[in-house]
């Protein structure tokens, strides 16, 4: 089997250099790369270009890249819920790219799957469309996106085998597969790392061919962001 | 008297169908799944990856990879599947979900609307808004038909950045219910209980199509 | 919970008519939906479009349905093994569109996705590249490809639920999942049919809301092309 | 002497480097998996849908579900995994497939190949051919240096239509290993165990460059 298993965060993190993009997986706090994040402001690498559906919240998430200054450019479809961002931003100092969210995952999945570019409706008539061809399908307009390339794709799974294989749960599968899919370098954290031949070949979400490294996370913290609950009926 | 956002989500989930997937965006759109009419069924998508939604977890059961697009911690129904950002936008770009509902800033008499972005302000992004408006077949905005400085929301033309264009169908709003007709503008379908024509014909700044007599909401 | 089951085959071909495009799942034998193709063969449909990878063999598969004339065009990549087929082709009675596979795969991809068009390499500098766009991206050369539209798409699943989500096994995935995606109605046949809630939500290939119609064979041959063994060691 | 179909893929072998990911075509292509050199950690792709594919499975388990695109029975391998067409394509045309071996009719000396279609005979289809040449970095062709008629499979241009232009790196024959340098044409690295460096160019039909002394291959 091709040998993809790391020891640790810090050393998945290999060859990431100041001014690469990255992808960052997960859709709020949810399914994100903890480990990884955590590695790379260890590592202190600066000017990055994030890809990542949100930019965390303060103290947690990409808010720790933030804080210490790393992060050059987000690429995001949503960035509320971060006092930091928004101070960097007004300030200049961060750079922001807002992205439709279904454009981003699309751009994320056509890297991932050699096509270059592809036609989306999404922003058409809106600012989003600056600069950009415009295409009638069917008589509906349609806006020519491109694939995004990056250096290194940092993705989260709940379940990870030794052949690089990976398994989500629940919603935290969000954008990590197609981002899984897309880094020219892939490192996957997962909470278990099992031998290879434990996983269902046919309940695999990220065939391993797609992983070049891969590590269990040492802890995960899986904070919730909007705790939202009813109250269990008294009466049963 | 104006409907409360309960009111306006109540009005919205008599548009349900039988055997439609739905997704309801933040704020008063989410108050719709509580008011689902008897012998009705739909499913509920959130874009984020979740087909068959259900309701927020008892207290304890909450599971920090289970959210929903609001970030709020959900549960699954029977039935449910789960699946990546990339399929999620896939079926609502490929026409599989039959309404969306959504808040909005502005809407105007051709069915553009905006809701995302102030300029001044700190704009936190699109999420997927601009992706199920240029999409969805079926979309119903929900909102307050006037703005808090008392300006109607239902123009001729947006004055902020757009969403979409020409793509709201119908506005249910605190006073009425409007469907959109391009070519002649907002036609008034519904008053609140209580409300009267002139009330929503005073409030509402687009083209505005009054035919016959308005019917009250049945609530 | 929406209603999705049908009684038997013939049922769920309901409202497919002459002259209708299908899409049909399954590559070479492997996970075709032999009960669908059985039953449309009963119903006498003709002067079809199929969209399939393949086109059966001689009494089996597609190749049921071209026995009795129903296909007047066959978009696939691969023809062979198939006298009828050949006999009919070169008597000009039956329509041949040869289109790159990864093509084919990524057009129905498409139309499940509501992208109208991408650009792919495949194909460049032949013969599939007549009449089409180029475009150059990152000095590379590459082919406008369409979304297919498919008023029917018939497919083929190992397990499915009361909710339309399906399962496959093995290579009989294949392009089924896409198929299943792009038709305007989507028609399973599983060989096993689940009630809602016993299928585990994270490992659902196909989710229902892309599946209209949903039934359980009542038969499986699962035809083998090329049986190829390795004889048991006898020394163990 | 002229290698056979298995020296040749023997041969072909060779060129695996530990962690490489392959997909093998129909034919000769298949056999290099019967020569993977010891401490070299491969895996095989199957692009009907299968990484990890294993060897062919022992008499009555076989599995009509788990086939090749030689729609043969095969077997997975532990770690193996499964997915559709489309993320199987995905990968190729992605470049996470380092090497794909396939068989070919004809080559042209700027890396051109025809392997799909003859004028005049019943045309199959180009499968997923296409597709693999336009989009792997590293493309190795397994064939005869000749046709049965005798004639050279390596030309200045390709007679029949093509599958892709200019992809070709290398070419393993019965007689010869050549490289494919777009400027100067085949480039002769090896020749097979007994056969002479007349022979080759010969029955070379494109351009072909000779420099240096020629080593025999090493099986």
């Amino acid at each position: 089997m091709i040998r993809k298993v790391v020891a640790n965060a810090d050393v998945a993190l290999d060859g990431l250099t100041d001014g690469m993009t990255l992808m960052v997986g997960g859709f709020g706090l949810c399914g994100i790369p903890e480990n990884l994040i955590a590695a790379l402001r260890k590592r202190g690498t600066r000017n990055l270009t994030c890809i990542s559906n949100n930019a965390g919240v303060d103290g947690f998430g990409l808010g720790l890249l933030l804080e210490t200054r790393q992060i050059r450019k987000m690429i995001s479809s949503y960035v509320g819920e971060n006092d930091e961002f928004e101070r960097q931003m007004l300030s200049g100092e961060l750079e922001v790219e807002l992205i439709p969210q279904g454009t981003l995952a699309e751009r994320c999945r056509a890297a991932g799957a050699g096509i270059p570019a592809f036609f989306t409706p999404a922003g058409f008539g809106t600012e989003v469309a600056e600069g950009k061809e415009v295409r009638m399908f069917g008589g509906k307009p349609y806006l020519l996106e491109h694939a995004f390339d990056a250096d290194f794709a940092l993705v989260k799974a709940w379940k990870g085998d030794e052949a690089g294989n990976l398994i989500f749960k629940g919603t935290a599968r969000n954008f990590n597969p197609m981002m899984a899919m897309a880094g020219r370098v892939t490192v996957a954290e997962v909470e278990e790392l099992v031998p290879a031949g434990t996983l269902d070949p046919n309940a695999i979400h990220v065939p391993g061919i797609f992983v070049h490294r891969i590590f269990q996370g040492a802890h995960y913290e899986k904070r919730i962001e909007q705790r939202t609950v009813r109250p269990k009926n008294p009466a049963i | 008297m104006a409907l409360d956002k309960n009111g306006i989500a109540r009005r919205i989930a008599q548009e349900l169908r039988d055997g439609w997937y739905v997704n309801l965006g933040i704020g008063i759109p989410t108050l719709v799944a509580n008011f689902i009419p008897e012998g009705i069924d739909v499913e509920f998508q959130s874009e984020n990856g979740i087909l068959g939604m259900g309701p927020f977890p008892f207290e304890g059961d909450e599971d920090a990879d289970l959210i929903n697009a609001g970030k709020q911690t959900i549960t699954a129904l029977a039935g449910a599947s789960l699946f990546d950002s990339a399929t999620s936008f896939g079926m609502i770009r490929a026409r599989k979900v039959q309404l969306t509902v959504l808040g909005a800033m502005e809407v105007s008499d051709r069915g553009d609307i905006a809701n995302w972005k102030i300029p001044g302000r700190m704009v936190k992004g699109m999420g997927g808004a601009m992706d199920l408006v240029a999409s969805a077949e079926n979309i119903i905005v929900a909102m307050q038909h006037s703005n808090r400085e008392g300006e109607s929301k239902l123009l001729t033309e947006c004055t902020l950045p757009l969403t979409g264009v020409g793509c709201v169908k119908k506005v249910v709003t605190d006073l009425a219910v409007l469907d959109i007709d391009p070519e002649r503008g907002f036609i008034l379908r519904e008053r609140a209980p209580g409300v009267g024509v002139d009330e929503i014909v005073a409030k509402t700044a687009g083209r505005l199509v009054v035919e016959g007599a308005i019917p009250e909401m049945r609530l």
